[in-house]
C-alpha cells in the first residue's frame, strides 16, 4: 500500500473536531489525534480503540507468586536447618515473601503492558510537530497517494495553522 | 535426625559464692577479648558467663543474691529464627551454636535474646604480645562486627568425642566439662547430657529445686537454676 | 473510573422535578400494603421467639454466671457492627462532599433505630458480667485508687451505648428535618401532625440550611468517634478481659474496622431491597453499588490483613500463653467456623470484587454483601462465645484452652431474635422517615450534569466550597 | 476552587518547566550546601567501616539506635508518596493533580535513603548482599533464612523501591516528551531517548490514565506491608516486651501516612516558594491535604491510645518499668511530651480553623513540627524499649547516640533533598500533563445566579 501520512495541525480544539468531522464525512475514519494534554477519547469523535492491558497484571501476578513459593519452599528445603524450633517449612514467611512476589510481578508485567500497548518505544518518531506540546492539535492520516492534496484541501477549509506532508521516502 | 545427645547444666544458686572463677577461667578458655575499664563503661565487655548480681530485702537485712548467667541454649531459641543469614542456629546435641563467618552483624539476635547473653564485637580484639601465647588455639578469635557467645565450650566437646571414640567407649557423665564447671570451687555448675538419666545433671534438674530463668516464654531452656534452701529467699527469677 | 459508559439510569434521576421526587419517595413512605404487614408479623414472631430463648436460658442457666450468655453477647456484637454501624457510610461520603452517596444516605442513618435493641440486650449482658476487681479490664479498676474508677466496668459501658444510641437517632432526626417539613405540606391525619412536630417549622432559609450542614457535620463526626469507641469498649470489655491474659492489641482496632466492612454490607443489601420493593431504581442506582463494591473490596482486604498482623505476631513469638490464645480464637476448638469466617469475609469477596464486571453491577456486590453479612456473624459467634467460655476470669494467664461451646436451642433461638429484631425496628422506621435523602437528591440534581466534551458526553460534577 | 486563573498549555510548560530550563542560580549553590553534609555522612560511614562498630554509641542491651530509628522514619515517609498518589487518584480528587508526583518522588527518594541505613547499621556492612534479593551467597549453597523478618524487609523494600521507581518514569513519558520539544543539544537527544517516542496520540493517552488508576491500586498494597514488615522487626521479638505488641503492624503503617502526608505538605511550601508556583499550588489544594491530616492524624492518635494503653492494660512489670521510663525519665519525658505536642496536640487544633489551613507558611511548620513528633515517637518506641527489655533488672541499660550516628542521621536528611532537587532539575515535579488535563476538565455549574466550579468526571 502506496501510504503517505499528512498531519494538519490545528489552533483551536472546535477546527480539530470540524476537521476530524470533515475528515469522516469523506470516509476516512481512522486518523489518529495527537494532543499535548490527556483529552478524554472520543472527544473528536474519533475510532476508540480497545487493548488488552487488564490481562497483564494477572499473567504478572501468577508467574510472581509461582517464582516466589518456589524459591522460599526452595530455599528450606535446600539447607534444612532448625532455628527457633520452627518447622523447616515454614508457611506465614513465605506467604509473606510470596505476597510480595505476587505484587512485584503484577506491577512489572502492568508496565511493560502499558508500554506495549502504547506501542511504544518508537525508535523513529514519524510525522510530527514539537507545537502540539504546546496547545496545537494535530490531525495525521495515512491516505494513498493520489488523496494528499484532497485531504490537505480539507484542512485547510477547516483553517489548519500548518499542514505537513510525509516525505516520499515512506 | 534424632537428638542423641542434650547438653545441658545446672546451676545451684545455693552454692555460688559469686567469686567469678568461672568467668575468668571462660575468658582464658575461649579466647575473649581484653575487658578493660572503657569496655565494662561502655556496657560492651564480653564475658560468655557472668555473675549477675541481685540485692534483696532492706537496709540492714540486705543479702546480694548471685545468679551466674551464661547462653540457656534454648530448645526454641528465639535468637535464632530472626538470623537472616543462619548464622546461628540449633544443632542434634541441644547446642545452640554460632557460626562466626557466617554472621553479618545485624545483632537482632542480640535483640531478641531475653537474657541478654549474647554479645557484638564493637572492636577488632587486640592482645597485648606477652599474651598471645596464652590463646587457645583450639578456638577460632572473632573478627569485629559479629557476635559471639557461650558455646557450652564446644571445642572441649568435640576432643572428648574423639577421644572416646578412638578409646572406643561411650561418652559417659563427667567425661565433658566446660571451662566454667571445671574451674567451679563450690561445684555450684555441673555439666552433662540431660537425656542420660542416670548423668548428675539430669537427676539434680528433676531434684525439686530447679526453676529455669524466664521459663513463662516457652524457649525450653537447657540451662536449670536451682532454688537457695534458705525458705524465706524470693529472687528476682524465681518470679518468672 | 476507566473505562467509560452511558449512566443511563442517573440520566433519569438527574431530569427528574423535585416534584416527582416528593411524590414517589413520600407515596411510597405512606403506602402500607398488605404484604408488609405481614413481614412485619413475621418479623415480630422470630423477635418473641428469641424473648422466649431468653427467658428459657435464664430459666435454667440463671443471670449470676457470664458463661452460658456468650451467644447473646454475639448477637449485640453482631448488631452493633452491622446496624449500628451503617450510619458511617453516611456520614464518611457527604463529609467527603461526595454525590454517590446521596440516594442511600438515608438507609444508611436509618439502620440506628436498631440502637433501641442494643440497649435492650445490654442490659442482661451486664447483669452476668463479672466484676472488674482483680482482674485486668481496660479501666484499669482498682490499679489506681480501691475503687477507682466508680462502676467499672458497667458504668462507662452503659454511658458509651446510650450516648451511641442517642447521637445515632440525633443524626437520623437532624438529615431527616428539611424531608420532614416536605412531607408535612401534603401529609394527613396523624402523619400531619407527626411531621409538623419533627420538622420544628423549617423553612429551608439560608440561616437553617447553613445550620443543617453545620449541624450533620458535627453529629457525624462525633457518631464516627463513638462508634469506634463503642466498638473498642464491647470488644474489651465483653471478650477480651474475660480472656486472661490476652493483650492481643489490634484486637479491639480489628473489630472497629470489622464495623466498617460489615457497615458497607449490610447498606447494600438494604438499598438492593428498598430499591426493588420501592421502585427506586432511578435513584439507586449502578453508581451507588459500583462505588460502595469498591469500598467493600477494600475493606475486605484490611480485614485480612488486620488479623494477619496479629496472627504472625503470636506465631512467630509461640510463647506457651500466645499458643493458647492461637488454639482460644482460631486453630482450636473454633477452626472451621474460623475458616468458613475467613473465606466469607475474605476470600469471596476477593475473589468475586476483583473483576470490575462484578463491582460494576448490581446483583454482584450485593451477593458478595450476603458472603461478607455471614462472615461477620460468624466472626462474632467465634470470638465472644470462645471468650465467654472461660470460667477462671481472674487467672494470671489462660494456660489451658476450653472446649467450644456448640448452641443450644436457646441460644439459635436467641440469634434469630436478635437478628429479626433489628430488621423489625427497620422495618416499622420505613413508614415514619422517607426512606431516600429527598433534599440531599435534589441537591446533588443541582451540582451534576450530563454535558458533551466536545463530542464526548461526560457527567459534570461540581464541588461547592 | 473558586477563581482559578484559566492557563493555556504554554503557561503551564514556560512556568513548570523553569526550574528545568531557566535554572536560578541559588539552585546550584543549595545542591553545594546540601553536597557538604551528604559528603560528611559518607565521611562518617567510611570512618565507622574502618574503625569499627564501636563508633556508635551501641552497648548490650541497646544494640539497635539512632540508626534503626531514623530507619523507620524514611519508610515511613516515604509512604506519603504512594498514600497520596495512589489514593487520591482513586478517589478521582481533583486537587491531587500538583501534588502527585511530588509525593512519589518524595517516596523515591526517602526510600532508597531508608534503605542505605541498615547498611550503615551492619557489623559487616560487606556483607549485607548475603540477606537480600538478589544478592543471595549461592556460591556457598547457604541460603537465607527466610524466617528472619531482616528477609523479609529487603524484599519487601525492594519490591517497594522498584515498582515506585517505574511508576514515576512511566508517568513521565508525556512530560519528558515536551521536554524533548523543547530542549536541545545533548539534553534534547537523551529526553527523545527517554521519551521512547511519545507521539501523545488519544491511545497513548488513555493508558496513561488506566496506568494511573491500575498501578496506584496495584502498588497500595505493597505500601502497606512494606511498613508492616518493618514494623514486625520489632514485633516479633519475644524478648523486648515493649516491642511485642500484634497493633504494631497498623499502628506503624498509619504513623508513617501520618508523617509523610506531612513531609509531602511540607516539600510542597518549598516548591511553592522556591519556583514561585501559586497558580499550581493552590491554597485550596492545602486546603484539602490539611483536612486529610485531620482525618489521618485523628486515626493515628487512635492507635498511638490503643498501643500505649495496651502496655499498662496486663500490668506486668517489664511493660509498667518501660512506661514509667518513658513518662517519668529524664530525657524521655521531655522527648514524650514533645512528641505528643509536636504530633497531634499543637498541629491538629490549628488545622480546624480555615485561615490555618489556608497560610502555606503555617502549613509548613506545622507538618514540620509533626515529623518532628513522628522521629521522636520512632524513637520513644525503639530506644527506651530496649533499655527495658526484661524483668532482669541487672541487664538494664541505656544508650546515648555518637556524634557519627549523629552525623549520619543530619546527612540522611540532606541526601533526600539533594535527590529531590535533583529530580527537580531534570524533571518537571509538577506533572505537565495532570496540570493540562485539570485545564481541561475544569468547568462550572449555573446554580441559580452563582457559578459553581465542577469538573469533568470520566467514569
Amino acid at each position: 500500500m502506496a501510504g503517505r501520512s499528512i498531519l494538519g495541525l490545528f489552533k483551536e480544539v472546535d477546527e480539530a473536531v470540524e476537521a476530524a468531522d470533515k475528515l469522516k464525512e469523506n470516509g476516512i475514519d481512522d486518523f489518529e489525534v495527537l494532543t499535548g494534554s490527556p483529552y478524554p477519547e472520543g472527544a473528536f469523535g474519533e475510532k476508540v480503540s480497545n487493548h488488552r492491558l487488564y490481562v497483564w497484571p494477572l499473567v504478572g501476578a501468577a508467574l510472581g507468586f509461582s517464582i516466589a513459593i518456589l524459591v522460599t519452599a526452595g530455599t528450606q528445603l535446600a539447607y534444612p536447618v532448625v532455628t527457633g524450633g520452627k518447622p523447616i517449612l515454614a508457611l506465614p514467611p513465605m506467604f509473606i515473601i510470596a505476597y510480595e512476589g505476587t505484587m512485584l510481578g503484577a506491577i512489572l508485567s502492568t508496565i511493560i503492558g502499558v508500554i506495549f500497548e502504547s506501542r511504544l518505544p518508537k525508535a523513529k518518531l514519524g510525522l510530527y510537530d514539537t507545537r502540539i506540546t504546546e496547545g496545537y492539535i494535530g490531525l495525521s492520516v495515512v491516505v494513498p497517494d493520489g488523496n494528499t492534496d484532497r485531504v490537505d484541501a480539507l484542512f485547510k477549509a477547516a483553517n489548519a495553522a500548518d499542514v505537513k506532508l510525509e516525505p516520499v521516502s515512506a | 535426625m534424632a537428638v542423641e545427645r542434650k547438653w545441658g547444666m545446672a546451676v545451684d544458686a545455693d552454692k555460688c559464692t559469686g567469686c567469678q572463677a568461672c568467668v575468668v577461667s571462660c575468658q582464658a578458655e575461649n579466647n575473649i577479648p581484653l575487658n578493660e575499664s572503657d569496655h565494662f563503661l561502655q556496657r560492651r565487655a564480653i564475658q560468655w558467663i557472668r555473675i549477675e548480681r541481685y540485692w534483696e530485702g532492706n537496709f540492714p537485712e540486705v543479702k546480694a543474691r548471685f545468679v551466674p548467667m551464661l547462653c540457656q541454649h534454648c530448645e526454641n531459641a528465639p535468637c535464632e529464627p530472626v538470623c537472616p543469614v543462619f548464622a546461628t542456629y540449633h544443632n542434634n546435641e541441644g547446642l545452640n551454636v554460632q557460626v562466626y563467618n557466617r554472621c553479618i552483624g545485624t545483632r537482632f539476635c542480640a535483640n531478641n535474646d531475653p537474657w541478654n547473653v549474647r554479645f557484638f564485637n564493637f572492636w577488632e580484639p587486640v592482645w597485648p604480645e606477652t599474651m598471645r601465647n596464652q590463646l587457645n588455639s583450639d578456638v577460632t578469635i572473632r573478627s569485629r562486627g559479629i557476635m559471639e557467645k557461650c558455646s557450652f565450650c564446644v571445642q572441649r566437646i568435640r576432643r572428648t568425642v574423639r577421644e572416646v571414640t578412638r578409646e572406643g567407649r561411650e561418652i559417659v557423665d563427667g567425661d565433658v566439662t566446660p571451662a566454667c564447671v571445671q574451674s567451679c570451687p563450690t561445684n555450684a555448675l555441673v555439666f552433662g547430657d540431660l537425656n542420660d538419666p542416670d548423668s548428675q545433671v539430669d537427676k539434680l534438674r528433676k531434684g525439686g529445686r530447679q526453676y529455669r530463668i524466664l521459663d513463662h516464654l516457652g524457649t525450653e531452656p537447657s540451662v536449670y537454676y536451682l532454688k537457695k534452701v534458705d525458705p524465706h529467699a524470693v529472687t528476682e527469677e524465681s518470679h518468672a | 473510573m476507566h473505562n467509560g459508559g452511558p449512566h443511563g439510569h442517573h440520566v433519569d434521576l438527574l431530569e427528574r422535578t423535585s416534584a416527582e421526587v416528593n411524590k414517589e419517595v413520600l407515596g411510597w413512605t405512606t403506602r402500607t400494603s398488605s404484604k408488609y404487614w405481614l413481614l412485619v408479623l413475621a418479623l415480630a414472631a422470630v423477635t418473641v421467639l428469641g424473648v422466649i430463648g431468653f427467658i428459657m436460658k435464664a430459666g435454667d442457666g440463671g443471670l449470676d454466671s457470664h458463661l452460658p450468655w456468650g451467644y447473646l453477647a454475639a448477637g449485640l456484637a453482631f448488631v452493633l457492627t452491622t446496624s449500628l454501624s451503617a450510619p458511617l457510610i453516611a456520614i464518611a461520603p457527604r463529609l467527603a462532599k461526595a454525590h454517590w452517596t446521596r440516594p442511600i444516605s438515608r438507609i444508611a442513618e436509618l439502620w440506628s433505630v436498631a440502637g433501641l435493641l442494643v440497649l435492650l440486650i445490654m442490659i442482661p449482658l451486664l447483669i452476668t458480667l463479672p466484676s472488674a476487681a482483680d482482674r485486668n479490664t481496660m479501666w484499669f479498676y482498682n490499679k489506681i485508687a480501691e475503687g477507682w474508677p466508680p462502676g467499672a466496668p458497667y458504668l462507662y459501658i452503659v454511658l458509651t451505648l446510650v450516648f451511641l444510641v442517642i447521637n445515632g437517632f440525633g443524626l437520623l432526626w437532624a438529615s431527616a428535618i428539611p424531608d420532614f417539613a416536605a412531607a408535612r405540606e401534603n401529609a394527613t391525619g396523624w402523619r400531619k401532625t407527626w411531621y409538623t412536630r419533627l420538622s420544628l417549622g423549617w423553612v429551608g432559609t439560608k440561616r437553617q440550611w447553613r445550620a443543617l450542614r453545620a449541624g450533620l457535620g458535627v453529629l457525624g463526626a462525633l457518631y464516627f468517634m463513638f462508634l469506634v469507641f463503642a466498638h473498642t469498649v464491647v470488644s474489651f470489655d465483653f471478650a477480651q478481659s474475660l480472656v486472661p491474659g490476652q493483650r492481643d492489641s489490634i484486637f479491639p482496632t480489628w473489630q472497629a474496622l470489622g464495623g466498617i466492612q460489615a457497615a458497607l454490607a449490610t447498606v447494600i443489601v438494604t438499598a438492593f431491597i428498598v430499591r426493588l420493593a420501592g421502585g427506586f431504581k432511578d435513584y439507586i442506582n449502578i453508581n451507588q453499588f459500583w462505588s460502595l463494591a469498591k469500598l467493600m473490596l477494600a475493606s475486605s482486604l484490611l480485614w485480612m490483613y488486620f488479623w494477619w498482623s496479629g496472627f504472625i505476631v503470636l506465631w512467630y513469638g509461640k510463647t506457651p500463653l500466645q499458643q493458647n490464645l492461637l488454639d482460644l480464637m482460631w486453630f482450636g476448638p473454633y477452626l472451621t467456623i474460623f475458616i468458613m469466617t475467613i473465606l466469607l469475609s475474605f476470600a469471596a469477596p476477593l475473589l468475586l470484587l476483583m473483576w470490575n464486571g462484578v463491582r460494576k453491577s448490581i446483583l454482584g456486590p450485593t451477593i458478595v454483601a450476603v458472603l461478607i453479612l455471614a462472615g461477620a456473624f460468624l466472626d462474632k459467634i467465634r470470638i465472644y462465645v470462645s471468650s465467654y467460655s472461660i470460667e477462671d476470669v481472674n487467672a494470671h494467664a489462660l494456660d489451658h484452652v476450653p472446649a467450644g461451646v456448640t448452641p443450644e436451642s436457646a441460644d439459635i433461638m436467641i440469634l434469630m431474635g436478635v437478628v429479626s429484631g433489628s430488621i423489625l425496628l427497620f422495618t416499622l422506621a420505613l413508614k415514619f422517615v422517607p426512606i431516600i435523602n429527598m433534599w440531599e437528591v435534589r441537591e446533588g440534581m443541582l451540582l451534576q450534569e450530563i454535558r458533551p466534551l466536545k463530542k464526548l458526553p461526560l457527567k459534570v460534577i461540581a464541588k461547592p466550597e | 476552587m473558586q477563581q482559578r486563573p484559566a492557563l493555556t498549555e504554554i503557561d503551564i510548560n514556560r512556568d513548570l518547566l523553569r526550574p528545568i530550563l531557566a535554572t536560578p542560580m541559588w539552585f546550584y549553590g543549595l545542591l553545594m550546601f546540601l553536597g557538604i553534609f551528604v559528603a560528611a555522612a559518607l565521611g562518617a560511614f567510611a570512618w565507622a567501616i574502618n574503625h569499627g562498630t564501636g563508633v556508635y554509641g551501641l552497648n548490650r542491651p541497646v544494640m539497635w539506635g539512632f540508626l534503626l530509628v531514623n530507619f523507620v522514619f524514611w519508610v515511613g515517609i516515604s509512604h506519603a508518596g504512594v498514600m497520596l498518589s495512589a489514593i487520591l487518584r482513586l478517589c478521582n480528587a481533583e486537587w491531587r493533580r500538583p501534588a502527585t508526583r511530588a509525593a512519589e518522588v518524595l517516596t523515591v527518594f526517602a526510600l532508597g535513603t531508608a534503605a542505605l541505613h541498615p547498611l550503615f547499621h551492619l557489623g559487616r556492612p560487606w556483607r549485607i548482599y548475603w540477606s537480600m534479593p538478589p544478592g543471595y551467597d549461592f556460591g556457598r549453597g547457604i541460603w537465607p533464612d527466610i524466617r528472619s523478618p531482616f528477609v523479609w524487609d529487603p524484599t519487601a523494600i525492594s519490591t517497594y523501591l522498584t515498582s515506585t521507581a517505574l511508576f514515576v518514569g512511566l508517568l513521565l513519558l508525556p512530560d519528558i516528551a515536551v521536554l524533548r520539544d523543547r530542549s536541545s543539544g545533548m539534553m534534547q537527544r537523551v529526553y527523545s531517548m527517554l521519551s521512547l517516542g511519545w507521539r501523545g496520540n488519544t491511545r497513548q493517552w488513555k493508558l496513561q490514565v488506566i496506568a494511573g488508576f491500575l498501578l496506584s491500586a496495584l502498588i497500595l498494597p505493597v505500601f502497606v506491608s512494606v511498613h508492616s514488615i518493618v514494623s514486625w522487626d520489632f514485633a516479633v521479638q519475644i524478648a523486648v516486651e515493649g516491642w511485642n505488641a500484634t497493633i504494631f503492624a497498623p499502628y506503624f503503617v498509619i504513623g508513617a501516612v501520618h508523617s509523610g502526608v506531612a513531609g509531602v505538605i511540607s516539600i510542597l511550601a518549598l516548591l511553592r516558594w522556591m519556583f514561585k508556583w501559586e497558580n499550581y499550588i493552590r491554597d485550596d489544594h492545602f486546603d484539602a491535604l490539611a483536612r486529610l491530616m485531620i482525618v489521618v492524624a485523628v486515626g493515628w492518635f487512635y492507635f498511638f491510645i490503643i498501643e500505649f494503653m495496651m502496655g499498662f492494660y496486663p500490668n506486668e512489670e517489664p511493660e509498667l518499668s518501660l512506661r514509667a521510663l518513658q513518662l517519668t525519665e529524664w530525657p524521655f519525658n521531655a522527648a514524650f511530651i514533645l512528641f505528643a505536642l509536636t504530633s497531634f496536640f499543637i498541629p491538629v487544633p490549628l488545622w480546624l480553623f480555615r485561615k490555618v489551613r489556608r497560610n502555606v507558611a503555617l502549613m509548613f511548620w506545622t507538618t514540620i513540627l509533626v515529623n518532628i513528633g513522628m522521629w521522636l515517637e520512632r524513637f520513644l518506641i525503639i530506644i527506651p524499649s530496649l533499655m527495658r527489655k526484661q524483668v532482669l533488672t541487672f541487664n538494664w541499660g541505656s544508650y546515648n547516640p555518637s556524634p557519627i550516628e549523629l552525623i549520619l542521621v543530619g546527612g540522611s536528611f540532606a541526601m533526600v533533598f539533594t535527590g529531590v532537587l535533583t529530580f527537580a532539575k531534570f524533571f518537571p515535579i509538577i506533572p505537565l500533563s495532570d496540570a493540562k488535563e485539570g485545564e481541561i476538565m475544569a468547568t462550572e455549574i449555573r446554580v441559580g445566579k452563582v457559578m459553581v466550579p465542577a469538573a469533568y468526571r470520566e467514569e
